[in-house]
């Protein structure tokens, strides 16, 4: 066991199975040489040669038209986006082909791709650098799609993920990719490593985290919570900073979802707040409240809330307003479970 | 919007449309004999200045073949890929006649451009993977595909390898390297490119060869596939078949004026222009391209130059929008009529065994036909399960498909 | 007043437009001479000239890009996409720039962009002719997403999405392009004209249909449907075959959404079923449902119910077993009214 | 994967890396005198091949200009150029520095490209649209923008004219034709296409120039926008500023091998390579192709040959990935100090004349940032209120974002 921030958890990840196999390489823009922008791939140009750490034009929708060519002839890409931002110009060859390619050739081809992409605000960038698509990829059959909360979770899931054969959209919030995240609503408050996060406690060999599977991160009676990625650690805080008695769940794979999970807590609770940094409207939190309120309507004891990112574009001076913080995620549980 | 100026934006027009007599001045095709040279050992793109605005030609209008692009091909390969090509075009036309008659969905013919397909696929080795578009069936000819399962296919009955799943034409057969082909156009292009970069990361000797239309150049993907490809020194064939029309739109919204060759040049990559209708010019080019990829010396792009003869698809109606006669009048020929007259030209062919064949391959077709349809219809079945529709979306069915299936059966 | 088609009625509106406003033009892949592989720009070529019925290259990219420059140097283009199917490569555009313009200039520049584009099932087009995109573009926030269920409307809301001033993504749905759909699951029953049907009756000039108003079609007490484009004719004739007494709401804009009429409905009725062709799992469906729960959480009786397209790719040969026909429809609404 | 052969694949290498001695023995810089003729009249694609395979330079090694490209600028002009570089610099140094301390988020120099947007700015009319990238901020003060404007966007105060909305640098600046910078490369490369033909259609001259960086060329926008741009003859100039950089990878990752003029030939625009770093070339080459636009001709692309001299961002270390004397050894040096030499050459100017305006204007943008940062800081304020982010979304907030305000409001 290391201590180990999101970063290294994910080089570390991308190190065992390209190790394990010399099927797997990473590509994309800077990840070669470079090591990434956000360091994710570094050593691994030195260790595996300029073909496996494989720097790219800019051009995401080549890089993924790329990937499908390679994955189809045997390969298994592990993409880069250098931002989620940017993965627009890629979502033809994502929704059109990736996703469907298994299902249109009656299982003759498919691609095991990888597609991570470093999502969320945190880093002053502005609109376009700190965008949440996650939503828009759960809507579109074929594709499987994954977000860590920690560095144990990252590794893990990411191993799972380059095993699978199908493909996958991991997205990693950045707010979270040096260090664990507590919630405050301050650009620089909180410590600055992983080390006594027991999530930050990482296996240095290869493990996984199975895709589709949540992860209970907190027992209570009063009110379930769900969150993935930085939200999880938001909504820990205020459920600590509030007192309130909730289960905290970090769904860890958005699709294929972990119903079970979900509908056995809120119909132990009966109350329920959902939690994502994505714009509101036809954000993956609809998509929740939809699937619990179906599963769960005749135990549920008040409208489950949604408490997001408001549906504006991000804005660079207010990111700590935009980002719906421990106040927001409280009052919610509060309102939640003062409904009766 | 304040002004009233005359417009002053530039568009392109159709060099014929319907009620005018067909122009082809702007054409320049020149003779066989003038054809580039073909290079020898390693080449650059610069170099194939000549070869991407020319046109590279081995028949000429008298049937002829002559030159250093003369293929050496044995009278029996000729015979072979004019029986190929005729196949096809009797495949096509009994499918047009069924999806008339209410059997197919939908259908494309690929009527006066049958050489550059059929000529390609007896110039590359099977084991080299195909990326085509949905007018390349005569990919599947030369490979060897059951045309009983391509109709199977075709009606999406029980036996339908794709298990009712693809429309009409977009068809996938991983036995023969052909790739599943996609309706979304050009997508694949690009994907071309990058099962070649895994087959050069693997150390392998398999090339890619892919084929997009003349307007299908405009999309992102054929940008994509020409600079992965011309970075990685990609074993790739990107072909463009310019078959001077997209739907309604004439090859001038694409070409930008010049030859889609040229553009191939800018991307620095070595580039052909080829009379898409001669089926010895088409073997040729393909075989000195395919063998620049093996060797390792990258990627080739290849315009060939021909004629939609037909509509664009069953859904289509030309008389819409291009002149009548413009298919009759094509100057450069018909790829069939012109490797008949070059087998008869040798003595190898004649009028009655030509007429003898046409007739085989239209009873080969019908015998087909009444095999495929006897496995079920598109109306009436038998077809593949409805519940196989939740298969394939993933590898393994995730909880929320199963409990979407059993909906379906449950009719909830 | 003249019968109109779909079809015919968006060529009026086009006209219409295109008459009154040398700024507004029609562009995109086979337009301009032919008069679009749906007919529905028939007739401006000759009228108006190849510029402002303009034939574009085939890159959908590249025509919203353009589109976005004329938007900018003030010009009102209405783009179609061939399919929507094949508005993935053009999202980048659509999303990064057309939907983001205008705040992220402070205000200083906009581009007043109508997107057309034939969705939907109904053609025997497999699943590359076939989808339902609307969802995605709910979840940007910039834009308004419209689809209109009959030719009236059809006229009306694309008339009045030329004269805004934001960007609208106008859905089109194939399947009622030239004659009513009453609903029934086989391809070809049903009259074929609109004649007899009272939202075919159709203005020649100009009128309005307002965006982000939503139509009560039918008044009923026992459930409210909520439904928009085909599915208003499938839940019509659901609703008539069945005998429920259903209050029947068209959407006709989904973004911004007309919650007020939802949720005078669905507090009367106090039972909901959501119907759409796209696919279900974080599907507009979602939103709705959400948006209902957390407005009628009290009112509610039943579970909100979503009865949408299958979690797959559109399957060319079991169109009517993936359409969400009049059967799952009346199953949901009966359910709906059972429970308690 | 079951084959171990070695890997074929074939990946570009930078000339130069930390550790290794910089390598320009690839380059081939002819000198000035050697450059390809300005062309007369109407040209057409073709004809450019030596200018996009050359390289247009009229600044010689010693600061002296000549041959048919010399652009006829007083000398009153190209001291206000080479005052508007310095500015520009002295710009840019300061808010490097503040960025450091803290102030600014985020900031992108331009030095050693400072030619680039300011001969290019010089040579256009007011009225012509400009779709920048990030690193011509240049354009703007030649243009006149309020340098305190420019600041207090840059740190989101109450003055910003973006509302606190945009990251520093991503500049828009309508009152100056200066349209809004968009983070996502490229996108108003093909933007810029279409406002050009919106210019066509209404009958307008005005013309439209954009700019990406080499590394951009990958990106599709830009083959939209030379594809458009050629098939509508768009009254657009569409200039790559090849700074032989992409972060941290070297320009052989989209050239292909060749240069970037050259893919413009393929578009069948003409297509011009001109020395970025030499103020009059570089005005004279824009004079040129705003000419042609202006007339009806058409595009013209343009390949900046320059060198991006320090790191692509404060948030950027090419330490890491770039030899350290790279830039110090660039063959085609400093556009500042050769215009400044060649000034010096003509009498026109000296070295205290030199230091004295350095002096003045790292005064002036001293005073600009005091004044700036009076209106506020990024850190605390006053910024626009917050719930102003509420608004622009749409041109009237619809009922959820009303909603979504009061929420904010509330802090609920
Ligand atoms: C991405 C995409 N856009 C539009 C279409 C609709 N479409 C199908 S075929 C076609 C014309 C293609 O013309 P071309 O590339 O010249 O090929 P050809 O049909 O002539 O063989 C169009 C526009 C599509 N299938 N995919
Ligand atoms: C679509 C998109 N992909 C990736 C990025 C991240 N990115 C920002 S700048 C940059 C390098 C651009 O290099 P170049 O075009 O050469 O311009 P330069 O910085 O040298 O001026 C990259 C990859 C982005 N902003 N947008
Ligand atoms: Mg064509
Ligand atoms: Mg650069």
């Amino acid at each position: 066991m290391t201590a180990m921030s999101m970063v290294q958890a994910i080089q570390s990840a991308l190190d065992c199975t390209m190790e394990a196999d010399p099927s797997v390489l990473v590509m994309g823009e800077d990840v070669g040489f470079f090591g990434g922008v956000f360091r994710c791939t570094e050593g691994l140009y030195e260790k595996y040669g300029a073909h496996r750490a494989l720097d790219t034009p800019i051009a995401e929708g080549g890089i993924v038209a790329a990937a499908v060519g390679m994955g189809v002839n045997g390969l298994r890409p592990v993409v880069e986006m250098q931002f989620a931002d940017y993965i627009y110009p890629a979502i033809d060859q994502i929704i059109s082909e990736l996703a469907r390619l298994r299902h249109r050739s009656g299982g003759e081809f498919w691609a095991p791709v990888v597609i991570r992409a470093p999502c969320d605000g945190g880093i002053r960038g502005g609109q376009t650098h700190s965008q949440s698509p996650e939503g828009i990829f759960t809507h579109v059959c074929g594709l499987k799609t994954v977000m860590p909360s920690n560095p144990y979770d990252a590794k893990g899931l990411l191993i799972s993920a380059i095993e699978d054969d199908d493909p996958v959209v991991f997205f990693e919030p950045k707010r979270i990719y040096n260090g664990p995240f507590y919630g405050h609503n301050e650009p620089s408050s909180g410590p600055n490593s992983w080390t006594k996060h027991p999530m930050g406690e990482v296996p240095n060999g290869h493990y996984t985290v199975p895709l589709g599977k949540a992860n209970v991160l907190r027992r209570g009676g009063a009110v379930t919570v769900l969150a993935y990625g930085t939200m999880v650690h938001v909504a820990d805080a205020a459920i600590e900073n509030s007192g309130i008695d909730a289960e905290l769940i970090d769904l860890r794979t958005l699709l294929p979802l972990d119903t079970e999970a979900i509908v056995e807590s809120v119909r132990k609770t009966g109350r329920c707040v959902v939690v994502h940094e994505a714009t509101r409207t036809s954000g993956f939190g609809a998509e929740l409240v939809s699937e619990i309120q179906e599963e769960c309507f005749w135990y549920l004891r008040a409208p489950i809330e949604r408490v997001t990112g408001w549906d504006t574009p991000y804005p660079h001076a207010y990111e700590w307003e935009y980002f719906p913080g421990q106040a927001r995620i409280s009052a919610a549980m509060q309102r939640a479970i003062e409904c009766d | 919007m304040k002004t009233s100026s005359p417009s002053r934006l530039f568009v392109p027009v159709a060099s014929s449309r319907p009620g005018e007599v067909p122009d082809f001045s702007q054409l320049h095709i020149p003779e066989a004999k003038a054809s580039p040279a073909k290079p020898e050992g390693v080449i650059t793109a610069e170099e194939t200045y000549d070869l991407a605005l020319g046109l590279v030609r081995v028949l000429d209008d008298g049937g002829c073949a002559a030159g250093d692009w003369l293929p050496d091909l044995s009278v029996e390969r000729l015979i072979e890929g004019l029986r190929h090509m005729m196949h096809v075009r009797a495949y096509d036309e009994r499918m047009f006649r069924m999806q008339r008659q209410g059997q197919l969905s939908f259908y494309v013919k690929c009527t006066g451009e049958e050489a550059v397909a059929v000529a390609q696929a007896m110039a590359l080795n099977p084991g080299d993977m195909l990326f085509p578009s949905y007018r390349q069936q005569g990919l599947l000819f030369v490979r060897g595909r059951s045309v009983v399962d391509m109709m199977c296919h075709c009606i999406s009955n029980a036996r339908d390898n794709l298990k009712g799943r693809q429309m009409p034409v977009f068809y996938s057969w991983k036995e023969g390297n052909f790739f599943s082909i996609s309706g979304n156009l050009a997508t694949q292009y690009s994907q071309a490119a990058g099962w070649a970069m895994a087959s050069a990361y693997k150390g392998e000797e398999h090339i890619a060869s892919a084929w997009v239309g003349d307007g299908s150049t405009a999309e992102a993907d054929v940008h994509y596939a020409m600079l992965f490809a011309a970075t990685y020194k990609a074993p790739v064939l990107l072909n463009v078949v310019n078959n001077q029309w997209a739907i309604s739109t004439p090859q001038s919204f694409a070409s930008t004026g010049t030859t889609f060759a040229a553009r191939g040049i800018g991307y620095h990559i070595p580039s052909v222009r080829v009379d898409g209708n001669d089926f010895l010019a088409v073997y040729a080019v393909t075989e000195w391209a395919a063998e620049r990829a093996r060797q390792g010396h990258g990627p080739t792009f290849i315009e060939h130059f021909t004629y939609r003869a037909e509509g664009h698809s069953t859904s289509d109606n030309p008389a819409g929008y291009r002149a009548e006669d413009e298919a009759r009048l094509w100057p450069l020929g018909d790829p069939i009529a012109r490797l008949k007259q070059h087998l008869i030209t040798l003595g190898a062919w004649d009028l009655d065994r030509h007429a003898a064949l046409e007739a085989e391959l239209a009873d080969s077709v019908t015998r087909d036909w009444k095999e495929a349809i006897g496995y079920g219809s598109l109306e009436s079945g038998p077809h593949w399960p409805v519940e196989s529709m939740f298969e394939d979306v993933f590898k393994e069915m995730p909880p929320h498909l199963l409990k979407q299936r059993k909906q379906l059966e449950s009719g909830s």
